[in-house]
């Protein structure tokens, strides 16, 4: 019976601690204090600096308080400070010059501090200077990334969103902008946030120093549904981020089977057509998110739900419950035409 | 209670003198005469009625907020509701509690502390009083007609603009704003004439208590600061209504300019909420640890630097809008010094503790409870001064924990131990001590099992102002610990309700001064007459109800047939003049409901402004017209 | 009898007619707010200016100086009837403070006059663009501030002709007096702004 | 001139003086990096340094002046016109200190990061 209960015990402990620790791997990716590259991770030294250095003095500032409770007047018994509410001028001058120097070294601390600060600051804008760095361009929208990939050449450049692949090892630079209200660009794991701003542009420069997937957030409000603007970073070593530019460039995949095609007709034929664009078709809507490779993104909905066929068909049907207050139109599709839709869209990797 | 011959000197007749004084300053009767009230005990409690009304209403959203937030993907509120609910949260707390309460304790405190027998403009105290109740009043008939603001109480355009927000909602928020602004701006400018002009002989600006100086310095920082939101509001009010361009980006206007303007008001408006704060615990601390304070010339000089320096900090609400690096630097340079007077302060209440003999009442626990909380939101404070860690840190739960930090802290707790410590003085009897203790236990940990977990929070990435969240960020345990220390706060709550409705019946009864405190408030009856004092006092000490009993003096030859105070000098406080002060008048709220009328009216249509101007024009010269018989002069 | 000491303040006047009074530092408070108003308010249109490539935003006429310029002439006078007025509150003077403010109104209702027909001339409203939206702003309230206290001022006059000034009413007289010169002074900075503001800052398309 | 001027220029005078040349550097900022040139930046707060000590300089001075106060501790203008001095002094020393602690930035950053 205790033996049973121990292993019980035991492995529903090993149980939880390895679900603690997938759902670290798989999902809490979202995180400051797990930096994944150059620029979070000088934050992160300065953050663990600050932290113990100002704990410490917390803990002391926290003891010598609780010291006042229990040496209430031991050294200052003889003094008649009961008739005249003060204790002596000796007795004075020893507290004054105790909170001088206290006062002396914490504006010593300050001043280290500012300078931890500053060089940390200077370091993180040294990366605009690293050479062969890739310009993105994020533009916020309620509530949802446009993603625009900038070459040099405008007929290789690249619309997508959500989803953000990097090259690991690559400095890149995010312009930030907004099509409506003020948004902010976060991905903790990589760098601090960055607000986007209608009529101004932005910059943020990250880099990644290992691959990984890391998830970023709105971090400005920007209305109703602030809560569900998530996009995803994707640092992939230099050549599977090029195969991944190279498909991406390409215009969408015709559909195959015959569902699939019957799937593009539903497409054409319905509303979709006038808010998404789909590259080497007609559709050619700009107040949606472009759906060129819609099949080979992580999510939907600005990754409120991830991208699997049954979420698609919820969010196509019922937008409105899934997402309240969003943009995207509510479109009847018959019964008939839904398995198709789905199958086209989610071929268009 | 009446005043005894003996302690007075022989040339006055008190009992004729008292007579008189309590017949000119006796309230009018009936509910006419209720409004139209104008001593400063009956703002001030009001006052203080009202923003304690405004905490609950801000705490029942507070707990909406956190049920919300109990779980991943909660259906409680949607998001539109919970927009609302935490722009309400925010707007009440900021502006319809926090500085009126500290207003409210100031109106009632100030004169008393001075030794004089009334604010220096009563009738603008009690319209200041009509005008927060009015904007009170505006906001939730907005909440209560489903047009509650949900822009955030920040309301950045473009998202506050009437393209991204149309409908009132936002129109609602601005004005109440308004009416905040007016209320604060009277009660500044008469607490600045009060304290400059009317202190008792004797008082000079080195013998002023602490808690003088910081409404002082609270009341200076209030005129510079407001001005900046009259601005702010007024640009977004009209270019909603009227079509104005001040912060419309698509034409020309910027919207960070009205976040500059907004924080320029902002970051100096957490530390008008929090200086009078930390001049009760110079209060509380002097009475309590029954000893002078330690460094009494470091304590104000901490208090007017950090006057100063809250106006140099407003960018570090903007370190994410990419300014020029070095120009957000000098902010985190700036932000971090005004630690050093934060800390010469904390190390001056911890000498005057250590070396005084501390008595634990529920007033001083809330003091302890306030320096643990504070110092730790102060050095959360220094990591958000760092430009790098703010941009981590900002618009997340780490900065949801540090304002709470500090503000709870920093203020709400000094506020519970002054009303523990004032309460005798406010009603004549004493609160239940073991009760008050049990309180701020109860306050104390929930307060921190609602409020650490957020720190990790927003270090795990999950940022403020979201309705919801997805399971699987590793959010889920601590928003629940969250939720349920917000629980316990709220029973908290309950406990100081419980405490002060037993008390008010069965309170200990007080006498003048039970802590056997040193300013003057304890000098007048408990509650205070009408009048305050039967003679004001004369004072010849920093801590006159500490001083020998031979250098107490009493100021003679005021008039007591009408209401008369005197008019000291700014510097040493030397008797200048006599003083008459208005009676009851009700005019102050006919000119108040005149310029609500306008205020109101002008979401709703433009030219109810210029209505509104002319007949609150009209109200203020009935307001001014001199009654008849002219009052007597003397010269 | 006790060992109290007392101070005996019977001889003290019941008013002061001067900066010691409270009231007189109310209305210092009144100053320093809208002070503070019109200088953030100075400092937003040179940072909305500077955000801007052209200025005047094209089409805005450059406004017309002339009469503007010598709006300042009553402007200023009408602070020597603001002065008369005020001192002779002190004096008790029924006739000077009658004078004062006569003269007070008098020159300050020109320089309004002034103001109204050139404004009435700008070519551009608040909705046009930016500038107006500044310039309709600063005339705006300052013009509102200025009818006010000219309101308050006729008050007064109408008090003193009817002869019910009693000090209260002096006192309010020398008062209103700290009012008007901080209006006229605040006024110079912010007719440099709008009227010559587009050309110290322009810059041609 | 009335001592209480300049006790009051010692007391305010430094808090202002900081926050006047803080805007000033502030507003400068971006102009730094167009001119490629942080002198505008540096001649300001050397300024503001000056003025400071000027400030501290005229308390001090007041403070001198007045001599030891009178044992009894805070009786009459002797020891009003002292404490007011030495709140000149501090203040405007810890004026001067925000204004080098600003500097740490400036010397660090370059004019256009």
């Amino acid at each position: 019976m205790k033996t049973t209960t121990r292993v019980a015990k035991v492995s529903a402990a090993t149980c939880t601690a390895f679900t603690l620790l997938l759902t670290s791997c798989i999902y809490n990716r979202q995180s400051a204090i797990d930096p994944a590259g150059p620029q979070s991770g000088r934050i992160d030294t300065l953050w663990w600096s600050f932290f113990w250095l100002l704990g410490a003095i917390f803990l002391i500032v926290m003891v010598l308080t609780a010291m006042t409770l229990t040496r209430q007047h031991r050294g200052f018994e003889q003094e008649p400070l009961e008739a005249l509410h003060k204790a002596s001028e000796k007795t004075e001058a020893r507290l004054r010059s105790v909170i001088t120097g206290a006062t002396i070294v914490s504006i010593v601390i300050l001043f280290v501090l500012i300078v931890a600060s500053t060089v940390t600051g200077k370091a993180n804008s040294e990366l605009q200077n690293k050479k062969n760095p890739l310009t993105i361009q994020v533009t916020g929208t309620q509530w949802w990334w446009q993603i625009e990939y900038k070459m040099g050449d405008p007929t290789r450049s690249l619309v997508t969103a959500n989803e953000i692949h990097i090259p690991v090892g690559r400095p890149i630079q995010i312009r930030g902008a907004s099509n409506d209200v003020i948004h902010s660009f976060w991905v903790p794991n990589l760098n601090g946030k960055r607000d986007l701003i209608p009529s101004r542009i932005t910059t943020e420069w990250l880099e990644a120093d290992h691959p990984g997937a890391y998830r970023g957030q709105c971090a400005e409000f920007c209305g109703l549904q602030h809560a569900h603007m998530a996009l995803w970073v994707i640092a992939e070593p230099e050549d599977k981020f090029n195969a991944w530019l190279e498909a991406q460039l390409q215009p969408a995949a015709s559909p195959r089977t015959p569902e699939e095609i019957k799937g593009e007709q539903v497409f054409m034929n319905h509303a979709c057509i006038y808010c998404h664009a789909i590259e080497g078709t007609p559709a050619a809507g700009q107040s949606g998110p472009d759906l060129t490779h819609f099949g080979s993104r992580r999510g939907i909905a600005a990754n409120t739900l991830p991208n699997t066929m049954g979420n698609l068909a919820g969010w196509i049907l019922d937008p409105q419950t899934i997402k309240p207050g969003n943009h995207m139109a509510t479109i009847e599709v018959s019964s008939g035409d839904l398995q198709p839709l789905l199958e086209y869209l989610e071929s268009l990797k | 209670m009446r005043a005894s011959q003996d302690i007075y000197p022989q040339s006055v007749d008190v009992e004729r003198d008292v007579e008189q004084l309590r017949n000119s300053w006796r309230h009018p009767r009936g509910v006419l005469g209720w409004l139209s009230f104008t001593t400063h005990q009956a703002i001030g409690t009001r006052y203080i009625v009202t923003a304690f009304i405004m905490l609950l209403a801000g705490g029942i959203e507070a707990l909406m907020i956190r049920t919300q937030l109990m779980r991943a993907n909660n259906g409680y509120l949607g998001p539109e509701r919970y927009n609302q609910i935490f722009t309400t949260h925010g707007t009440t707390m900021m502006f319809l509690f926090a500085v009126p309460v500290m207003e409210g304790m100031a109106i009632y405190l100030v004169p008393l502390m001075c030794g004089t027998r009334n604010v220096a403009f009563p009738r603008l105290n009690a319209f200041g009083y009509w005008m927060y109740l009015f904007g009170v009043l505006f906001l939730y008939w907005g909440v209560f007609t489903n047009t509650a603001p949900d822009v955030g109480w920040f309301a950045y355009p473009p998202l506050s603009g009437p393209q991204y927000t149309p409908g009132k909602s936002t129109d609602f928020w601005a004005q109440m704003i308004t009416f905040t602004e007016v209320s604060a701006l009277c009660v500044a400018a008469e607490i600045i004439a009060t304290i400059s002009k009317m202190r008792a002989p004797g008082m000079s600006l080195n013998r002023m208590p602490l808690y003088i100086w910081s409404i002082l310095i609270q009341s200076w920082m209030i005129i510079f600061a407001m001005p900046a939101i009259v601005l702010a509001s007024s640009y977004l009010l009209s270019d909603r209504t009227v079509g104005t361009h001040f912060v419309n980006p698509a034409e020309g206007g910027d919207p960070l300019l009205y976040q500059h303007i907004f924080w320029f008001f902002g970051h100096p408006e957490v530390y008008i909420i929090f200086i009078p704060a930390l001049g009760f615990v110079s209060a509380i601390v002097v009475a309590h640890a029954r000893r002078e304070i330690v460094g009494y010339t470091a304590m104000v000089l901490a208090q007017i630097a950090n006057g100063f320096i809250a106006f140099g900090l407003w960018v570090h609400h903007m370190f994410a809008t990419d300014l020029p690096q070095i120009g957000e630097a000098y902010f985190t340079a700036s932000s971090m010094m005004i630690a050093v007077t934060s800390g010469v302060q904390i190390f001056c209440w911890i000498a005057t503790l250590w070396s005084g003999r501390p008595r634990m009442t529920t007033a001083l626990h809330f003091v302890y409870g306030f320096i643990a909380i504070f110092v730790l939101g102060g050095l959360t404070g220094v990591m958000l001064a760092a430009v790098p860690l703010d941009l981590q840190a900002h618009d997340t739960y780490f900065v949801v924990a540090h304002f709470h930090y500090v503000l709870i802290g920093g203020a709400l707790f000094p506020l519970f131990g002054a009303f523990y410590h004032w309460h005798p003085k406010f009603t004549g009897r004493l609160m239940n001590e073991t009760l008050g203790r049990a309180n701020f236990w109860v306050l104390f940990a929930g307060f921190n099992l609602t409020f650490f977990p957020m720190h990790i929070l927003g270090l795990k990435g999950m940022p403020r102002r979201i309705y919801t969240y997805p399971p699987g960020m590793g959010w889920d345990g601590l928003n629940l610990l969250a939720t349920v220390g917000a629980w316990i706060i709220a029973a908290g709550g309950i406990l100081f309700i419980v405490n002060f409705l037993w008390s008010r019946k069965n309170g200990e009864v007080a006498g003048n001064n039970p802590w056997d405190a040193d300013s003057l408030e304890w000098a007048a009856s408990s509650p205070p007459a009408n009048y305050n004092f039967e003679y004001l006092p004369a004072v010849t000490s920093r801590y006159p109800l500490w001083a020998p009993r031979e250098q107490r003096g009493v100021v003679t030859g005021l008039a007591t047939d009408r209401r008369e105070a005197l008019v000291t000098t700014l510097m040493d406080a030397e008797p200048h003049h006599r003083y008459i002060l208005p009676g009851s008048s009700i005019w102050p709220l006919i000119s108040a409901i005149c310029v609500t009328i306008g205020f109101a009216g002008s979401v709703f249509n433009g030219w109810y402004i210029t209505w509104g101007a002319i007949i609150s024009g009209l109200a203020f010269i009935g307001w001014f017209w001199p009654k008849r018989p002219l009052e007597p002069a003397h010269d | 009898m006790t060992d109290v000491q007392t101070i005996d303040v019977g001889h003290l006047k019941a008013y002061d007619i001067s900066n010691q009074d409270p009231l007189w530092w109310g209305q210092f408070m009144f100053v320093f707010i809208e002070g503070a108003m019109f200088a953030i308010l100075i400092a937003a249109y040179f940072y909305t200016r500077l955000r801007m490539d052209v200025w005047p935003p094209p089409g805005d006429q450059f406004p017309h100086k002339l009469l503007p310029t010598l709006e300042l002439i009553p402007l200023i006078l009408s602070c020597a009837g603001t002065y008369w007025a005020s001192e002779a509150a002190k004096k008790n003077s029924r006739g000077g403070m009658a004078g004062g403010l006569t003269l007070n109104i008098a020159l300050a209702a020109v320089a309004l006059w002034m103001r109204i027909v050139e404004w009435h001339s700008l070519n551009f409203n608040w909705m046009t663009d930016i500038q107006g939206s500044y310039v309709w702003a600063f005339l705006g309230l300052h013009t509102f501030d200025y009818i006010a206290d000219l309101a308050f001022t006729a008050v007064l006059l109408l008090l003193v002709l009817i002869g019910r000034c009693g000090p209260k009413q002096r006192l309010g007289v020398h008062v209103d007096s700290i009012v008007w010169y901080f209006l006229v002074a605040i006024w110079i900075p912010i007719y440099v702004v709008i009227y010559w503001g587009p050309i110290i800052v322009e810059t041609q398309q | 001139m009335n001592p209480n001027v300049y006790l009051w220029t010692g007391v305010l005078g430094g808090p202002m003086i900081w926050l006047t040349s803080f805007e000033a550097r502030f507003a400068l900022a971006p102009w730094a990096c167009t001119f490629q040139n942080k002198w505008a930046l540096h001649a300001v707060a050397i300024a503001a340094l000056i003025l400071c000590a000027a400030c501290a300089w005229l308390s001090f001075r007041q403070w001198r002046a007045l001599g030891e106060p009178p044992s009894s501790p805070d009786a009459g203008v002797v020891p009003r016109s002292s404490f007011l001095a030495i709140l000149g002094i501090v203040i405007s020393c810890g004026c001067g200190l925000i204004v080098i602690a600003q500097a740490i930035p400036e010397i660090v950053l370059g004019a256009c990061e």
